[in-house]
């Protein structure tokens, strides 16, 4: 045994020490809070547990100012730890994106956990986990940090599913998604092998050099039967987080199962840090595969096309006739899946914008419509059907007033913060010129269209139909800030976007290689 | 000076609605502050419009546009930057052009017509509400909403693009849901608002769809830009009648549009539902400006619709068969609002019938004097409405002539206006169209247009003299059923309708003074006039080369049109008070020997029940009942398929009920409905199912880049 | 469509192969493709287990095949590029270390939510957990 | 990469092993001799690592899977399946059988006929070259001559040296994700009575 070689891989500890000062700071934040909850849960008498909550919320606090101060500190992008992370705007602003959506979430929970009667601090602290797995995904340069922190995410989020372990409907709702979930984890492990195997690296910018490498070699492997497969396998690992057809199948039956704090964050969070390695993997790491809709090389962006159009026309039809609240929510964020599937398939600086503003907007929109939705929950109202909203107008009119905002956003009318994201989103297709991917756009503006007819149902119903039951609201003071401060924001972005757009464009301007 | 302040004109308004709506509950203003600040502002927008149009006229017309692009005056702002796009259509395919929102205005003569119709009888209209919505618990709300309308408005007439023109399409759509939902408590005020907004989304999807088209064509959104382009035919081809072309299809996208926002057939359905918000609402929005902003659209893209014959002729065809159809649904309607509501469709079928025959400066004159004299009519409706506390069906009317005098006689100018009787607006107007379509070159068979608007003429003059006679002559039948105010079941005492306070008479009194004047703005050549309107508007509007020699041509066909029209509706008017005052037996006798038409035009020609029963129930039940079946036999054992069946059928019966109002999307949307039940029979809830699908999905992509990608 | 399938098998073996020796030759000579055709065949037998069995617990066994497929495609490229001198770092192993850590960590959570569900539903036949559909 | 002579024989033997147990994993008819199975094939899996020089991942996979999770396994099952599948019945598959049994047919028909017209990985059959033309500049890295086995090779050690250079952020991640595991499992696991003596 050489025992030379082992010191001379010693790790420079000084090396990997200042990197994590450096560059993983918020996440280390989050992780230290989560652990601080954990602990603290043990000294905590139940009528304290709310305490957790907070702690949790000074956490991500802590962690969004030291995000605040690399937002001024990293202008280029920075690699660490031997290329297992990026630090670069598109990073950093996926990482505020999953703040926010874990500060809202935990501002909505602590209400809903005391009706159901299951507050407890691990509740906080798996949030806290999930935010930090989110947030290391989204840096994630390598095949290897990408993997296991979406692990991370995924595990947690099944715990989270799983939680009101009392419920035949959580357990239910865990035990489908946890299955498909990591049925399809096996499948993304087994894509990443075929590209590791075709390129022999992880790190996804040397596998986009190797590719190219092949290319130019006219070498078969370059586009051919590995790569290719390599590339659906990850992809149908990534359409599955998003929920995109045909994969989407667990995610009406897990939204309407889970606790609906819990779906509240699944929409929101998972779905962004899928999108967010979605666009790493493939733009990074597999541009060669990109492909284009001439048909000389059908690479994935047509892959992308077909599962996009799927996606909205099916989530939108099928969420028409729902009566449950939860389903057909599941139904619509299954179609926005579609929607934000059009920016990667643009390609071009307005469609990244769109993709990246409107996932910004869908935090405090779908967020937003969940809050009023987990506000419904009461001692003994379920609370999920689309009948419970009856005459919420008379009961709590600053609630029916704000849900329609967060609908008419959803729908993507022009004075609320859905509208802008849908223009750069369909502004991106328009852009390219292809006939393909206009008419692409033109079925999505068809599915905006649809997509109206059912939001326009929970309209009608805080309206126009009679009052079921007066017992007011489960509504507390975060709740109540969390809602009005989404409200403000959907308008705000809605009415003057150009700050916002300018913040998104750190993003992009990565994603373009600038 | 005034040019500079352009911007303020919409901006004030959008400044009263914050104030009101912020702070109208929270400080428990009174009305008389609320009334001024919204009346104020609404006031000081109209005198800067005043301005404007002095000062443009005087130093800038005939050049047409004056943009806040080429530095018209002060700011535009880029409102959404985008990037640069490839265009995919036309000869400048393959080229780049930058895609960006701005927000900008435009004076040109068409939007000064705009903005002068809408300040002017908007302004009246906002005086007239003070009176008519005194003592209403929302008084705030209402002029918040109202003023936040006319922001909206000034936008959409105003804007400099097809994206800020959108934007205020879709803002006056949301205004109008908010206020026919004003009273929610009321059934049919929420079903109406819901109704209309739905109905008006169908076509902005084709007005989105257009404006993508636009751009691709053309690269960019600016009307100035776009019509220019437009013109060229090098660039955009004019297309032979029967062709569909680009332009056409283009046109087909806008006009998809139009009719949903100008109520016309298939989309007209809401309009009369949309009666259900206050009346102030209905004149300004329902009447005067809002549903004309299809006939505005139609004129400011008239180059691409002149180029293409197809569409002309479908608007004109369509526009006839609104006028005809909605005027003999006016007919039997017992409701005042609902008649004149109607009626309204069936004016703003004339302004498409211009359009459509390409006479556009007549469309825009006839939106010009017809939002006087239905302003006026709707208000003095309001006005009799109040007085008899909110009673709006005409059978418990009659003989008010005496009760409420000024009332009485400028519903009288109203009425003469509308039936076309020399010399006031209406008769100049529609004579206009008549004539233009009669001697059209643009689409063929003009002169049968011409014989419809006639017809149009005649039914016009008989359903409005019905409401004459019903309203204000004869004897009273309001007597013995005076009910309670508003919805209270409590009965009110009796008291004599009097005479509405000033408030609302001289408003009414304002309109019949434009009323009388408008159509001197426009008098024609041929009874010694200058055109003054068409010349005005002449710098936009496209022409092309034949047609000029038609439009100089005048004679003696030209008056013996007038006389033929006028003295029909002077016949019709004079045989429809015979029988309604003095011959109620003969009355009665037509109505019998034509019952099933009156039935039918009572029912409305059972559009809507049609709508109901042919989409909603016969389809969904008829294709349910296959769906079940291969769901049982493809997707799941015969267990689980009984069960959901049940369920199912339950479902049925709820849906008939929950679905009822908005049965135009059902139209379009019981295909997709059984879709849905279809994609939900799909997800079946065992698990395994969903992971085969995630396979077969893995195996169909895999094997489609197998096969075809290599 | 079979038979043109076994027609190109057949015609695709080396011409060396067609003698009785070359075919021994061939025989023991084992590449990169029989061990990736190898783990496909395990991730196949994984995937129907997933798809057919009612035990809940017996599919989670699947899913470790899947994974244990993708094991032994990570190692076998490992050593592949090993042999064509190309590699100088183990990632494969290291990734084969993770994806066995991960494995315990679902089996963990996944043991868990079956004896959630069980105290429940006493079941583990996984058609009979149908409460939310449609 | 070849294998030739006797480690041709042990891939064979290996192999057959580890399908053939794997095909009795999804066929077996109570969830015991499922676990058995799968420690079968897991050993099985763990024999061919040796055969490629993977021999401190083959370690691991017998301490950590078939020591641990399929251990693990086997409780769970003792805890939960004994009873459920003695108290009723247990059909072995589900309704969709046969559909999924074809569409597995058709995938594994289809990989083989594809993957062996285009065999991408053709390159090895001519011996040990270098495949991808390194980035220039670069020096060429070692080529190891193929060995016939028998001998421990370094790999083991290279190993430990990029888990702890590379794979260190991974590696940290990780210990987060054995955390949430913990957490996870006694947040699902636990009583109601458990909670109650615990508050």
């Amino acid at each position: 045994m050489n025992i030379m070689l082992l010191i001379q891989a010693k790790p420079d500890w000084q090396v990997l020490a200042q990197d994590a000062a450096r560059l993983l700071m918020p996440e280390m934040l989050v992780i230290l809070f989560a652990c601080f909850v954990l602990v603290l849960e043990f000294m905590l008498t139940p009528e304290q547990r709310r305490w957790a909550a907070y702690l949790s919320l000074a956490g991500l606090g802590a962690a969004g100012l030291s995000l605040a101060l690399m937002f001024v500190k990293f202008t280029t992008a920075e690699v660490g730890f031997y290329e297992m992370v990026v630090v670069d705007g598109f990073a950093l602003v996926f990482k505020v994106i999953f703040l926010l959506a874990a500060i809202f979430t935990i501002a909505l929970s602590i209400k809903f956990l005391d009706v159901e009667n299951e507050q407890r601090g691990e509740y906080y602290s798996l949030i806290l986990f999930a935010t930090a797995g989110m947030m290391f995904m989204a840096s994630g340069a390598d095949l290897l940090s990408i993997f296991i922190s979406f692990e991370l995410m995924a595990l947690t989020t099944y715990i989270l599913v799983a939680y009101l372990k009392r419920d035949r409907r959580s357990n239910e709702a865990a035990m489908k998604y946890f299955l498909l979930g990591i049925f399809s984890s096996g499948i993304f492990l087994y894509g990443m092998s075929l590209i590791y195997g075709l390129t022999a690296e992880t790190n996804l910018t040397k596998i986009a050099d190797t590719l190219a490498r092949l290319a130019r070699q006219q070498a078969p492997q370059a586009t051919g039967f590995v790569a290719m497969a390599g590339m659906i396998f990850i992809a149908a690992a990534m359409f599955f987080k998003i929920a995109a057809v045909p994969f989407h199948m667990w995610c009406p039956d897990a939204y309407e199962g889970a606790p609906t704090s819990v779906t509240a964050f699944m929409s929101v969070g998972p779905k962004a840090a899928a999108f967010a390695i979605f666009a790493r993997i493939f733009i990074d790491g597999l541009p060669g595969l990109r492909g284009d809709l001439t048909g000389e090389s059908f690479g994935w962006v047509g892959l992308l096309a077909i599962v996009s159009a799927l996606t909205m026309t099916w989530g939108n039809i099928a969420a028409l006739t729902q009566n449950s609240a939860k389903r057909l929510m599941a139904y619509s964020s299954i179609s926005h899946a579609g929607y934000l599937l059009l920016g990667l398939i643009a390609g071009n600086e307005t469609g990244y914008i769109g993709l990246v503003i409107y996932l910004f907007v869908y935090v405090f929109m779908n967020l937003g419509a969940w809050g009023v939705i987990v506000a419904q929950r009461r001692a003994s109202i379920l609370g999920e059907r689309v009948d419970d909203f009856n005459g919420l107008i008379h009961r709590s009119p600053g609630m029916a007033v704000m849900m329609t905002i967060f609908l008419l956003s959803l729908t993507g009318i022009p004075p609320t913060a859905g509208f802008v994201g849908k223009y750069f989103l369909f502004a991106g297709l328009i852009e390219t010129g292809n006939a393909w991917l206009i008419a692409l756009c033109v079925l999505a503006v068809i599915n905006t269209a649809i997509s109206l007819y059912y939001y326009a149902r929970f309209i009608k119903a805080m309206f126009m139909s009679d009052v079921k039951e007066e017992e007011p609201l489960a509504l507390s003071t975060s709740l109540r800030a969390t809602l009005v401060t989404a409200t403000v924001m959907v308008l705000l972005v809605g009415v003057y976007p150009r700050p916002f757009i300018a913040f998104t464009e750190n993003a992009t301007r990565h994603l373009l290689g600038l | 000076m005034f040019l500079k302040l352009v911007w303020l004109i919409p901006a004030l308004p959008l400044l009263s609605a914050a104030i009101l709506g912020i702070f109208g509950r929270p400080l428990r203003w009174s009305e008389r502050t609320i009334s001024w600040i919204a009346c104020g502002s609404v006031f000081l927008s109209l005198v800067i419009t005043a301005g404007v149009f002095v000062q443009y006229r005087a130093a800038h017309w005939p050049e047409p546009y004056l943009t806040s692009e080429a530095g018209g005056f002060p700011h535009s702002f880029v409102w959404v930057p985008g990037g640069d796009a490839e265009l995919s259509l036309g000869p400048r395919a393959g080229q780049r052009a930058t895609f960006r929102a701005e927000w900008s205005y435009q004076v040109d003569p068409l939007s000064m017509v705009m903005m002068v119709v809408v300040t002017l009888v908007g302004f009246l209209i906002h005086v007239f509400a003070i009176g008519y919505m005194r003592g209403d618990g929302g008084f705030y709300r209402f002029f918040a909403e109202l003023n936040l309308f006319m922001f909206m408005m000034l936008t959409l007439v105003m804007g400099s693009n097809f994206l800020m023109l959108f934007v205020g399409w879709e803002g006056v759509g949301l205004c109008s849901y908010l206020l026919i939902g004003y009273w929610f408590h009321r059934a049919d005020a929420k079903a109406a608002s819901m109704k209309a907004f739905i109905v008006n989304r169908i076509g902005d999807f084709g007005f989105l769809l257009a404006m993508i088209a636009v751009f691709s064509l053309f690269g960019t959104l600016q009307f100035t830009e776009v019509m220019r382009l437009a013109a060229d035919e090098a660039y955009l081809p004019t297309e032979a009648f029967g062709m569909f072309g680009m332009a056409s299809w283009i046109a087909l996208g806008l006009f998809i549009g139009a009719t949903g926002k100008s109520a016309q057939i298939p989309l007209y359905v809401w309009l009369p539902d949309a009666m259900a918000g206050p009346t102030p609402v209905s004149a300004l929005i329902h009447a005067a400006t809002m549903v004309t902003a299809g006939v505005y659209m139609l004129t400011r893209t008239n180059v691409i619709f002149m180029k293409s014959p197809t569409m002309m002729f479908v608007v004109a065809v369509i526009g006839a068969a609104t006028l005809i159809l909605a005027a003999v649904i006016a007919f039997a309607q017992t409701d005042i609002k609902k008649v004149l509501a109607y009626s309204t469709i069936s004016q703003l079928g004339y302004m498409f019938l211009a359009c459509g025959v390409g006479a556009f400066t007549a469309g825009i004159f006839h939106l010009f004097t017809h939002a006087f004299f239905k302003a006026l009519l709707f208000l003095g409706a309001g006005s009799i409405i109040i007085a008899l506390h909110h009673k709006q069906d005409m059978r418990e009317m009659g003989g008010l002539k005496s009760y409420m005098p000024v009332t009485y006689w400028t519903f009288v100018i109203a009425w003469l206006a509308i039936c076309g009787i020399f010399p006031l607006a209406g008769f100049v107007s529609k004579d206009e169209i008549l004539w233009r379509a009669f001697t059209t070159e643009v689409i063929p068979g003009g002169r049968w247009f011409w014989f419809i608007g006639l017809v149009g003429v005649a039914l016009t003059a008989f359903y409005m003299t019905r409401l004459m006679a019903l309203t204000f002559w004869g004897s009273p039948r309001f007597v013995p059923s005076t009910q309670a105010h508003g919805l209270s079941d409590e009965p009110a005492p009796h008291e004599e309708p009097r005479e509405s306070p000033k408030v609302m008479t001289l408003p009414l009194i304002a309109l019949a003074v434009g009323t009388a004047v408008a159509g001197f703005v426009g008098w024609p050549p041929a009874l010694g006039g200058s055109h003054r309107f068409e010349r005005w508007l002449n710098p936009v509007l496209y022409r092309r080369a034949t047609n000029a020699e038609a439009m100089a041509h005048h004679g003696a066909t030209e008056y013996i049109l007038m006389v033929v029209s006028t003295l029909l509706a002077a016949m019709v008017m004079a045989a429809a008070y015979h029988l309604y005052i003095h011959r109620k037996q003969t009355l009665q006798a037509i109505v019998e020997a034509i019952r099933p038409l009156y039935i039918a035009s009572a029912r409305k020609f059972w559009v809507d029940e049609f709508y109901e029963s042919v989409f909603v129930r016969g389809l969904t039940l008829g294709f349910s009942r296959v769906f079940w079946r291969t769901d049982t036999r493809v997707v799941d054992g015969a267990v689980n398929g009984s069960a959901w069946f049940t369920r199912f059928s339950s479902r049925l019966s709820g849906w008939s009920d929950l679905f009822i109002v908005d049965m135009i999307v059902n139209a379009i949307g019981f295909g997709l409905r059984v879709f849905s039940v279809a994609f939900r029979a799909a997800q079946t809830g065992f698990t395994q199912n969903y992971a085969l699908v995630i396979t077969f999905g893995l195996l169909i992509a895999t094997a489609a880049y197998f096969i075809w990608g290599s | 469509m079979v038979t043109e399938a076994m027609w190109t098998v057949l015609q695709q073996v080396p011409n060396q192969a067609r003698t009785w020796q070359g075919f021994i030759d061939a025989l023991l000579k084992k590449g990169i493709n029989d061990f990736i055709l190898l783990s496909f065949l395990l991730f196949a037998i994984g995937v129907a287990g997933v798809l057919t069995r009612r035990n809940i617990l017996i599919i989670f066994m699947s899913i470790e095949l899947i994974l244990n497929a993708a094991n032994l495609n990570f190692i076998a490229f490992t050593r592949y590029w090993q042999m064509s001198g190309r590699l100088s770092e183990h990632m494969g192993h290291v990734f084969t270390i993770f994806i066995i850590v991960v494995a315990a960590a679902e089996a963990v959570i996944g043991l868990g939510i079956v004896i959630a569900l069980y105290r429940n539903r006493q079941t583990v036949a996984i058609d009979e957990i149908d409460l939310l559909k449609w | 990469m070849e294998l030739a002579g006797t480690e041709a024989v042990f891939f064979y033997i290996l192999a057959l092993f580890t399908l053939v147990m794997a095909i009795a994993l999804v066929t077996a008819p109570t969830a015991v001799r499922g676990a058995l199975y799968l420690m079968a094939t897991l050993i099985g899996v763990a024999g061919l690592f040796l055969l490629l020089h993977a021999e401190f991942v083959a370690g691991a996979q017998i301490l950590i899977y078939v020591g641990g999770v399929v251990v693990l396994f086997i409780f769970v099952i003792m805890l939960v399946n004994i009873r459920a599948e003695i108290n009723e019945p247990f059909r072995t598959y589900t309704r969709q059988r046969r559909l999924a049994a074809v569409v597995v047919i058709v995938m594994v028909l289809g990989v083989w006929y594809f993957g062996i017209q285009q065999d991408p990985f053709h390159l090895v059959r001519q011996g040990p070259v270098v495949a991808l033309i390194p980035p220039p500049g670069a020096p060429p890295p070692p080529v190891e001559e193929p060995t016939l086995g028998g001998r421990i090779s370094e790999d083991t050690q290279e190993v430990g040296s990029v888990l702890y250079t590379k794979a260190a952020l991974p590696f940290e991640i990780a210990s987060v994700l054995l955390l949430v595991a913990i957490v996870g499992s006694v947040v699902l696991a636990r009583t109601r009575r458990q909670e109650e003596t615990f508050d």
